[in-house]
């Protein structure tokens, strides 16, 4: 920690609160709706108190209509309000993808430029709590795919801290993605920090032999296995993307142009992955760099099992990280 | 019974009717011609609701429509020019020749589209009432939808919503008996649409679409309990489109003469018989109206005409906002 | 009025809520034990609802639940030891350990899950009458859902094609007043959920959850509509759930008065009460069903623990269907 | 065409109505359902005069209700029948997209292998007839990202009219995407052909220098520039996908094995494509082998403009796919 600098323990779930409560009392347009944010305080705990603070006007408490309200936070946005509006998990934002594709992300093209939709969308994400099929989808990467949102993966805690203000600023439809697993992630947030940089990936560690690249809830998984690999005398690389679209290609090239070497970590199914859209980045951008193939490491191709090994298998894990770059080093087990 | 409107506000509903029907009859030529492209739905049959309803509204209201919005956008004040360049895919168009006849868009008369997802436009009417609401602003959203849009979910959800949260969108559903191909009695259980509006603790009435005097009337009368009332309303307006459900579709799924039935009630004739029998329409103003309305359609094509294809290179602009908001 | 129920049956419908009652109490165990993990919703408070209803199926009729099942899958017939091995995540549970709590299925018993996307079993539950009705199988398809679900497209979507295709299915409304931590009041602006089924144009019923008798009785009614009328029945069961909404809810939402309320309509001592009264039930019966409930508890506690975790090289299995079919 | 093979001169269209008939005719198990099928015909055609001849319990009008009937498909198939949905296009199957995603795809796996999903949904996919942003997506490359789906998109007349009988024998949910440019392509049809392998691509047209990987609607432009890149000396290997999920990898691996260069033409947008995905699977399996990296050709990451000459710069055309070849092989104009 440097010396000076004001800090504070804080939980990741607090620093998306701090957040949300920063916006609600620096601007009359914020107000925040969704499934229980209010009495209830979120699913996951994350608007808890707020309700008490700000009111029911702006903490609305929605039905179950995720359609209804994620539209109805659109259209908010398009007069000028600035919505954040909670989708309990991306497991049912499938329920609103029609409002979220053909409105959120259209209108100001099909408009020609009259509207804005300074909407917020925030959902959690992702696996790892044995809440089998329906309940632990990493839909993001695959969202990503959508022209005309711009989509956020915050996995630390001053991310999760101070993405939310200059995804309020942003004029177009910002969806955040925030990895269940990471909600009581501990650690120290620098007070004076202020809004990050939503346009560029950052390198959580830097190194020289091999790129790994990751977001959200699989940084952890990148850091361990990084940490793994240097005890074998290898030096990753981390990146973790933190915007899925428009995705920074600078630093990813820039880094994979030092290395010669990339593996992506995605907790997307493997076919149609964010991952293979970097590979091909990659591919396109640094082919005559690369001292062999981009990898891939990604969840397996099922409908998540319930039992905690199966899940687990299914999952990448710093040990699949591992292996897939002694491999690409020649050093794998020959296994 | 609905009094009589003084002659001035009479010719005025007349023009207006007119000026959708000759502006739609021009696009069918125009289509033909393939100056206009891809769906084409024509109001054509049901121009006393646009009319009507619109009638109800204060220049502060915002209108939320479907790809069968022409007429809406006519009367609610976007440009007849920048209507017909946007038909053509001009720069010029009021959505900058990109959204072309399912996506006209006016900022500046609060017009928000033009949208051709069945039911897709109603979450966007709940929060730009939600907007009005929060920021006390005592404005009215009017929600134009289809029979059709009834069916789907997203309706049942914006219903409960818009109620629960008392929010001022004035529901319009225009009754046409057709979701494309199938008559409501083959898509419905429960055909009386105004009951289900009730089902939601919504007031709602149900009027004749074809008579634009008694649109106009229960228009008023919902659209002041929303504003006064600061509360949801539904009002179905019965109706039927003359023409076919787009510019593809062969209308073989109704009788010839349903349609010739039908036709007894053109609005536009109904009201001129009306006018004529209370003595305030005379043949000389007739042919004015379609004189200048006959003229500014004229002025429009030629506008259209003259207008600009935007360059390719501009192709990928307004995918996202350019510049920052205030 | 319900007339009391024979000696035999009333023991019956006791000894099924409390296999219920006390299967669930023993999975909250083996929550803290963490034997079982993931989701896990309890039924507690609700088992009236459950047991009544699924008295009035013929074993040949289907199933479709939610996310709060463990009660149906019981009573349905779907063995009780393997339903504890699928708490367990084992390969010998009725989904192969794969489901969870939340995806309770068994082909023998037709019970077609255990459905986490609130709304989302409703649609499955048409086809599943859909397919009765083409092939001419006189089967009733019973499809349970929460107050919660209401609120969603899904179901006004499915309301109005049960009715419009008149097809043979049961709805069983479980409205025990919360959808997580929001009551009724705060997310439907029409809280008479029976009223919402009749704007549909079906028959619809609304009864006492907590009184076992009264379920039955009304659930048997509605079946025999939905059997003889090949027609969609929807009965509103007015219930409650005693414990949180899952094991991570920390129930703050209501007052423990409130709660407490009702828990003096337990439907458990109620049916007790009752049995007491007309004679038909002494302190042995109770300890005999008691006795006989715990063991089989038991039972299927000790073959979950027995069973096996399904290899690691298995997890890509069943994806796709292993064969072909028929 | 073969001496002794019977052909009849038919339309793309007719090809599927045909399938459709034989189907129904041939299992009682099987119907038809969606909006408008019946009493219209269908919204592109394809089901007309099918009503009158099977009545209106096998061929099924549906409300605007996209999540209630697609559920149903899925639910009627659960209990043996043999359903197909057609869904009006792909534009409206965000709306049952939860049906198809958590229900359709995960079933049969979160049942534990109990319960088979023999359901065929059929939609119309892409643009290219000038109506707009909303109703022009080209999905499907984008739903290949989910597991327990087959997906397959029929780009010749012999595939529309002999893929649906495998599809439906098919004990997995399959989706099959019409492209509507090729609704009145004509063609002559082999007859006796019978069922086609629904695992497998097909090369369309062989070739030595470079692959061109496709599939539907853009079939057709990569056949166009074969032809002429032929004109220009070079020989092009056209590969039509054909089944999107799960891909055939060893056809378009063993093509670029020996090309040693690839294109993928693909309708859908760059960012998150299927060409995304097919060029990580080259990088993977055959990286060793490229002679140059693998290109995409793909839709502009824009919503469908409305005007003829944007829609058309905005989709991939034989011309793009010509130059990508060109510049691959160093004869670019160096523009
Ligand atoms: C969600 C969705 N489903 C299907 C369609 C195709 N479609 C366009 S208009 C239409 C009929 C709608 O009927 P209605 O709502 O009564 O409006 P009308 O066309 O009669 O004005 C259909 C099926 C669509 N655009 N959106
Ligand atoms: C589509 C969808 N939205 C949100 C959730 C999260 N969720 C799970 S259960 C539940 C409450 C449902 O309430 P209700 O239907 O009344 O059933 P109950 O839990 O009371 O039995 C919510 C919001 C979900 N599973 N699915
Ligand atoms: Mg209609
Ligand atoms: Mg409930």
């Amino acid at each position: 920690m440097t010396a000076g600098v004001q800090t504070t323990a804080i939980t990741y779930r607090e620093a998306l609160r701090e957040a949300i409560r920063e916006a609600l009392s620096s601007d009359p347009r914020v107000f925040l709706m969704g499934e229980d944010v209010g009495l209830y305080g979120g699913s996951f705990g994350v608007s808890r108190g707020l309700l008490a603070e700000f009111g029911p006007e702006r903490i609305r408490d929605t039905p179950l209509s995720e359609s209804a309200f994620v539209g109805a936070g659109i259209g908010a946005a398009m007069a000028g309000m600035r919505p954040i509006v909670e989708v309990m998990t991306v497991n049912f934002c499938l329920l609103a993808l029609d409002q979220i594709m053909n409105n959120a992300a259209t209108i100001t093209h099909m408009s020609g430029g009259q509207f804005a939709v300074p909407v917020v969308i925030r959902m959690t994400t992702g696996a790892g709590r044995q809440v089998a099929a329906q309940h632990s989808h990493s839909l993001e990467g695959w969202l990503a795919h959508i022209p005309g949102l711009k989509l956020l993966a915050p996995a630390t805690i001053a991310d999760a801290r101070w993405m939310l203000a200059p995804a309020l600023a942003d004029p177009n439809p910002v969806l955040i993605f925030e990895h269940g697993s990471l909600y009581n992630l501990k650690g120290e947030l620098d007070r004076d920090h202020g809004p990050v940089d939503i346009d560029r990936a950052a390198i959580r560690r830097p190194g020289s032999d091999v790129t790994l690249i990751t977001y959200g809830g699989t940084l952890p998984a990148a850091i361990a296995a990084a940490d793994q690999l240097a005890d074998a005398g290898i030096d990753a690389e981390v990146i973790d993307l933190r915007v899925l679209r428009p995705l920074d290609d600078e630093t990813v090239i820039q880094s994979v142009a030092r290395t010669h070497r990339a593996v992506t970590i995605d907790e997307g199914w493997r076919s149609g992955s964010l991952a293979a859209e970097i590979s091909a980045r990659i591919m396109e951008q640094a082919f005559y760099e690369l001292d062999a193939p981009v990898a891939r490491v990604c969840s397996a191709e099922v409908p998540m099992p319930y039992p905690q090994h199966l899940e687990q298998a299914a999952l990448p894990q710093p040990a699949k990280i591992l292996s897939e770059v002694l491999r690409m080093l020649g050093k794998g087990s020959g296994g | 019974m609905i009094v009589g409107p003084d002659r001035e506000h009479g010719l005025h509903l007349l023009a207006q009717m007119l000026r959708i029907r000759r502006f739609e009859e021009k696009c069918v030529e125009l289509y033909s011609a393939t100056k206009i492209r891809g769906f084409l739905h024509l109001y054509i049959g049901e121009e006393a609701v646009a009319v009507g309803t619109i009638e109800a509204l204060l220049p502060d209201d915002a209108v939320v429509a479907t790809y069968r919005e022409h007429g809406h956008a006519l009367v609610r004040g976007v440009p007849t020019e920048a209507l017909m360049a946007e038909m053509y895919g001009k720069l010029e168009g009021c959505s900058r020749g990109r959204g072309g006849s399912m996506h006209l868009f006016d900022a500046a008369t609060r017009f928000y589209g033009g949208n051709a997802i069945v039911g897709g436009g109603l979450p966007l009417a709940l929060g730009l009432a939600l907007a009005d609401k929060l920021e006390g602003r005592e404005r009215v959203t009017a929600c134009f939808f289809g029979d059709g849009a009834v069916a789907e979910g997203e309706f049942h959800e914006c219903m409960n919503l818009a109620a629960l949260w008392s929010l001022p969108v004035m529901f319009f559903c225009e009754n046409n008996r057709y979701a494309m191909g199938t008559a409501i009695e083959r898509y419905e259980s429960e055909t009386d649409l105004a009951l289900k509006a009730a089902s939601y603790e919504m007031t709602s009435w149900s009027v004749d679409g074809m008579d634009v005097l008694a649109v106009e009337a229960a228009a008023r009368k919902a659209v002041a309990e929303v504003r006064d009332g600061s509360r949801p309303c539904f009002l179905e307006l019965k109706t039927y489109r003359f023409r076919a459900h787009s510019m593809y579709d062969p209308d073989l799924y109704r009788t010839k003469d349903e349609i010739e039935r039908y036709r007894q009630h053109d609005p536009i004739p109904a009201l001129q018989r009306r006018l004529e029998a209370d003595g305030s329409l005379s043949a000389s103003d007739i042919e004015q109206i379609e004189r200048s309305v006959a003229e500014e359609i004229e002025r429009a094509v030629a506008f259209a005409e003259a207008g600009t294809l935007e360059p390719v290179e501009e192709l990928e602009r307004f995918v996202y906002w350019e510049g920052s908001l205030a």
